[in-house]
């Protein structure tokens, strides 16, 4: 397999990327390895090149890591900063440690794992649309407004490590208006959003979680997908697509026109000429 | 028929000439508000006052110009402060206990600056040009331009520029379309927009709602709108269009998120955003990923990125107290144009309370932006488009002379298409096709016709300009940009003037 | 020959091709005279037909190998140089044959004459200048008058 | 150039805190019953000094330094002007006819290279002497005939670079958009005139080079609002020659007359006749089409 060694100390992260860029796209190279990421911004941004891969070997690699991506691998081994998977449009995203605020907004498709905690604000508006179902899965724990806005989409908090904080933060789910969100978790999250309610998995679901959590233990090799499939889930889906559709009223002060108001005849050829 | 007791009368009243109705029942068939109805044993066609929203598609129809709409008087107590819109608004609220929805710019009486600015000629000194017969120019280039550029001269003597410079939009008529995303309005609608703005060299743009595949060949004339609902936003989308506008406000609804309802979003709708049909469409108020003037540069940048750097990336704000401050710090993030859009600005819904009290004139916005910017030594480093209730040509040249590089027309093109100006977009049963996505209506605007519609407004527009421009003795719109010597003010008062920067009329 | 064309996606169903007809058909040529005062009230020649959101004007098509003109008993409907299928009233026997043949149901019984069976059809506004009346009506260009040379 | 003498002490206070003057000597002037009064006329030849006061010259160029003074005398001393503040270069301006100007100033004892004379009808604003052509700034200078329609935006631009545009008329502006383009941004005075009357889109648009057409396409995007707009031509002093330049549709006339080893631009041809008896030739330049005329030993574009 053909690949590139990076090193990013010192280098500008627009260098960095057009680097990247050049050996996908006019080298076709399949797997690039960055050494000593140093905060480069916008490191996958845009990238469509299905089968490849981007791995981060060491370092942190800066905010938006994999925007827009549409396609590639990214790997990085260490934590990752704000806003990965920024309206991601597909690929995998695995990050080796934690994560920050913001990720995966608006995304489309494609997946990302993350070991370890996440900050606030997850899962803002994430999208569905027919096998376009991004999904996320995190290890550790999620901070305050996980799944905001959700229209769409897989979100998975797992709370492997054992810190005391809670699973989710406050406000989980708040707007959420399509998708679905996977919690284990013995415990009922506090200031939950008024738009979802709480189940219990049924098969449909359990199998959609066994199949991203294998993927998860796949990557991060000391996790068993068997334990943590036996542990208790519950399931967060929204009431309504239409979350405010009784708060705006018709406004402009005239009842709506009912279908029945009167039956709305169409006037007949033969009447109207003969 | 149901009868539910409301203190809210009608607002139209329909009257129909019998002697000139030949009950063809056209009004009957077209009017999706229902407002009118054939009763047969009678032989008559009779007015439903109480659903007739006056957006005029019955009156255009009827071939024998029987129907009249008339604006139902105040039935109640005449009072200056509860007049019957703020009564009846009352009312609503009382039955029902929500949020006033509204479509359309704000109709409120804030004072309207054009019309107290008039427009310089030249007489004697300088001579006035004639357009008809000699070059006018009114080609504009948005994007950001270096202060200086360094040219080099080769053995020939032949100069050369050494500076490159980033990618600009070239516009033969200062004048786009501006963003109304397919959703809010029906995709005739767009495809008229798209057409005729590739036909006349300027742009249409995609607003929110994503690009959807038959407008993809309009993509050299299109600017794609990423907003914070990232509706069908991708690599591809971004690659599209000639520009990226990142939508952070609207003039209608500063400060509020987006919201299509869900009864909206149809088949191809849920396509081009890629989500579930019948779905609500909510775009958060803030982006989740911009808190601070830094993020902003962060996603400026993200998406220079994602598309190498060939393409100019626009920040659209509404236009707030703040503004001059705020567009300074947009330049700095890295915009290369910068868009403000005024009080007067469109919707296709929005909170009605919001839409009439919230922002500033655009007039003052453009004047203390420009200013600000050129104060700051920034101005060449983005561009100025003014947004906000532009009516006809003379508000446009006095926005340039004002210091905007170009402008976007939202209503004005939407009437071109047959939009009456009844605000009632957020219904989604337009009676002229417009903002709705119900198949029997949305056929109604043939794009064929609405493209020529409105490129014919373009057309006259821009020779109005030329006219203007000539009767200046400017020849390249360029001279006029910011040339606030040629305007005067007109019953306008201290500390307007001095914001506005022109002088009175006779000064 | 120019012949009408109905494009159905643009039809929006109003009938106004429909009253234009009536009206340029009849003698004052004014829509309320026409309509409320004449001694006969025109029958248009086109045909709105609506279905659910599906609409679209239906006239005659006038074909290539008209089965109408061959159906006629007495010569009434006849094809003219420039191919139009015209009608003459005066021929007419009222024998309704060139109704059924029209495969395109084209062709209307003219109700209005009660004093003998007659039918209408269009006749591409044969005088009238700057073309049919329904394609000026039409609202949405619905109807267009082109020569497409099949 | 100065109208009271609290003018005179306080540019003189001025002047000695920023600058070392090494000489200061009213101007030779003659009075003639024509000019019924003058401002007082002073030339000081100066050198600037890197003392405490003037610390910022290190950030500045010593050009730029002497603009700020010049801008700040003219904006700020009420009643002080400054006329020229170039090297190897004199300007006379007043309110009068231009022979009785030349009298006052008792031009006959001025030996140069080049002359420039202009003689103002005052158009727009009533004729004072600091408002007479040419206008200078360091080694250039201006005279004009015409007017600037885009006068409002070319000054909000040359605004945005630091200068002011304090002398009440359009063709000051043109001084400074000369010292800006030449000087600061360092463009050669070809491209200056190209900026100033540039080609119109549609011939660019049907250029065959592609780079002349980037060129002009570029400086066209980049110095719009330096296109100097509406009726002019105007004759450029600088320290390498003359050039001269008119609208790039031609509303106001220029002619270049050669005599020997002289030449002429004029508005009209007539007029160097009365100066000059042996004209070898007429060039009638196109609109827009710049005219240089440099000294043998100009080394410049």
């Amino acid at each position: 397999m053909n690949s590139i060694t990076i090193d990013a100390l010192n280098l500008y992260y627009r260098e960095l990327n057009f680097k990247i860029k050049e050996a996908v796209r006019k080298e076709g190279i399949k797997k690039v390895i960055i050494k000593n990421a140093r905060g480069q911004r916008f490191i996958g941004t845009g990238l469509k090149e299905k089968d490849v891969e981007i791995i981060i070997e060491s370092g942190v690699p800066g905010n938006d890591l994999a925007m827009f991506m549409d396609g590639p691998t990214v790997k990085v081994f260490g934590n990752a900063q704000d806003g990965v998977g920024n309206t991601m449009n597909n690929g995998k995203v695995f990050i080796h440690g934690d994560a920050g605020d913001v990720i995966c907004y608006g995304m489309r498709n494609g997946k990302i794992f993350i070991k370890g905690n996440v900050g606030y604000r997850v899962g803002i508006h994430m999208k569905e649309y027919k096998d376009m179902i991004p999904s996320i899965v995190v290890g550790g724990k999620a901070g305050d407004f996980f799944g905001e806005y959700m229209a769409g989409g897989i979100g998975v908090v797992l709370g492997l490590n054992n810190d005391d904080k809670p699973i989710v933060g406050r406000y989980c789910a708040t707007g959420m208006h399509g998708g679905v969100i996977y919690i284990r978790t013995e415990k009922i999250p506090t200031y939950l959003g008024k738009e979802v309610k709480i189940f219990e998995l049924n098969e449909s679901d359990k199998e959609k979680l066994k199949s991203l959590i294998e993927e998860f233990c796949q990557e991060f090799k000391e996790y068993k997908a068997e334990d943590i499939l036996k542990s208790r889930f519950i399931k967060l889906i929204p009431v309504s697509k239409r979350p405010y559709g009784r708060l705006y009223s018709p406004g402009n002060h005239f009842p709506l026109p009912e279908e029945n108001y009167f039956s709305n005849k169409k006037i007949d050829i033969e009447k109207k000429y003969y | 028929m149901k009868f539910t007791f409301s203190l809210k009368p009608e607002n139209f009243i329909i009257e129909r000439d019998d002697e000139r109705c030949i009950r063809c029942g056209a009004c009957v068939q077209q009017c999706a508000y229902n407002a009118h109805y054939y009763l047969e044993e009678k032989d008559k066609v009779l007015g439903i006052n109480h659903n007739c929203v006056g957006d005029g598609r019955c009156v255009a129809i009827c071939p024998t110009n029987a129907i009249r709409i008339k604006q139902a008087e105040n039935p109640y107590r005449p009072n200056y402060n509860w007049t019957k819109e703020r009564m009846m608004d009352l009312y609503e609220q009382a039955e029902n206990g929500t949020v006033l929805l509204v479509g359309m710019g704000a109709p409120t009486p804030h004072p309207v600056y054009w019309d107290k600015i008039v427009l310089n000629a030249s007489q004697v000194t300088n001579p006035s040009i004639d357009p008809l017969r000699e070059p006018m120019e009114v080609k504009t280039f948005l994007g950001s331009k270096p202060d200086k550029i360094e040219v080099v001269f080769d053995k020939n003597h032949k100069p050369e520029i050494k500076t490159r410079i980033t990618p600009q939009l070239e516009l033969e008529v200062p004048i786009m379309f501006a963003a109304m995303s397919f959703g809010a309005i029906s995709l005739n609608a767009c495809k008229s927009l798209a057409k005729a703005a590739s036909e006349m060299g300027t742009f249409w743009n995609t607003g929110e709602g994503g690009l959807h595949k038959d407008l993809y060949k309009y993509g050299k004339n299109t600017i794609v709108q990423v907003a914070s609902g990232r509706f069908g936003v991708h690599v591809d989308y971004l690659k599209a269009g000639a520009a990226v506008e990142i939508k952070i406000g609207q003039g209608a609804k500063p400060g509020i998120g987006g919201h299509l309802p869900g009864e909206k979003v149809n088949h191809e709708i849920s396509v081009t955003r890629a989500m579930p049909e019948g779905s609500d469409a909510i775009s958060p108020a803030p982006h989740h990923d911009i808190y601070s003037i830094e993020d902003l540069r962060q996603l400026i940048y993200s998406i220079k990125e994602a598309t190498d750097y060939e393409k100019p990336v626009f920040v659209k704000i509404s236009a707030v107290h703040n503004v001059a401050a705020i567009a300074s710090g947009i330049v700095r993030a890295g915009a290369d144009a910068v868009v403000i859009d005024g009080i007067r600005g469109g919707t296709g819904a929005a909170p009605k309370i919001i839409r009439d009290n919230v922002g500033i004139p655009i007039e003052l916005a453009i004047a203390v932006v420009d200013e600000r910017l050129r104060k700051e030594g920034i101005r060449n480093h983005a561009s100025l488009i003014a947004a906000g209730g532009f009516r006809n040509s003379a508000d446009v040249i006095k926005a340039i002379a004002l210091g905007a590089d170009a402008v976007y027309i939202g209503t004005a093109a939407l009437m071109t298409l047959g939009c009456h100006v009844c605000g009632m977009c957020y219904k989604g049963i337009c009676n002229w096709g417009i903002a709705t996505q119900r198949d029997d209506l949305t056929k109604r605007l043939n794009p064929e016709i609405g493209a020529e519609r409105a490129k014919n407004l373009l057309k006259g527009w821009k020779h109005e300009i030329q006219e203007m421009l000539g009767a200046m003795g400017i020849n390249s719109i360029g001279s006029l940009r910011g040339n606030r010597l040629n305007l005067r003010a007109v019953d306008i008062h201290e500390p307007y003037l001095s914001i506005l920067g022109i002088k009175p009329a006779g000064a | 020959m120019k012949k009408l064309y109905f494009r159905e996606e643009w039809c929006v169903g109003c009938g106004r091709c429909e009253v234009a007809c009536a009206i340029e058909h009849s003698e004052s040529k004014h829509p309320v005279i026409s309509y409320f005062f004449e001694k006969v009230r025109q029958t248009p020649r086109i045909i709105v037909e609506r279905k659910g959101n599906i609409s679209f004007a239906n006239t005659c098509r006038h074909c290539e190998e008209p089965d109408c003109v061959n159906a006629c008993i007495s010569g009434a409907l006849y094809k003219d140089l420039s191919g139009k299928i015209l009608y003459d009233p005066a021929k007419c026997v009222g024998c309704y044959s060139c109704i059924m043949a029209c495969p395109y149901g084209a062709i209307m019984k003219d109700l209005n004459r009660k004093e003998r069976k007659q039918i209408v059809k269009c006749d591409l506004c044969n005088k009238r200048e700057g073309g049919p009346a329904c394609v000026e009506a039409c609202p949405n260009r619905a109807i267009v008058f082109e020569e497409r040379g099949e | 150039m100065y109208e009271h003498n609290k003018a005179k002490e306080e540019t003189e206070l001025f002047l000695n805190n920023y600058f070392r003057v090494i000489k200061a000597e009213e101007i030779p002037t003659k009075q003639i019953p024509e000019i019924k009064s003058s401002p007082l006329h002073y030339r000081y030849f100066i050198e600037i000094v890197d003392n405490k006061k003037t610390g910022s010259l290190s950030l500045l160029t010593e050009e730029d330094y002497v603009v700020n003074r010049v801008v700040y005398i003219n904006k700020n001393i009420e009643g002080a002007f400054v006329v020229s503040s170039g090297k190897n270069f004199g300007a006379f301006k007043g309110v009068g006819f231009p022979e009785d100007i030349s009298k006052f100033f008792m031009l006959e004892n001025y030996k140069a290279y080049a002359w420039t004379a202009h003689n103002r009808f005052p158009t727009n604003t009533p004729g004072w002497w600091g408002g007479a052509h040419p206008f200078t700034l360091l080694d250039f200078s201006i005279v004009h005939n015409g007017e600037l329609s885009s006068y409002g935006i070319n000054k909000r631009y040359v605004e945005m670079f630091g200068y002011e545009c304090t002398m009440l008329t359009d063709t000051e502006v043109v001084a400074y958009l000369v010292d800006l383009l030449v000087r600061k941004h360092g463009l050669p005075f070809k491209t200056v005139c190209d900026i100033f009357s540039p080609p119109t889109w549609d011939v660019i648009q049907n250029m065959e080079d592609i780079k002349l057409k980037e060129y002009y396409k570029t400086l066209r995007i980049v110095y719009g609002s330096a296109l100097l707009n509406g009726p002019f031509a105007f004759i450029i002093g600088f320290n390498g020659g003359l050039i001269g330049l008119s609208d790039r549709i031609k509303l106001r006339p220029l002619v270049v007359v050669e005599s020997g080893n002289t030449v002429y631009l004029s508005s009209e041809e007539s007029s160097v006749l009365e100066v000059c008896d042996k004209i070898d030739r007429v060039y009638h330049p196109e609109a827009g089409e710049p005219v240089f005329i440099f000294y043998n030993d100009y080394k410049g574009e």
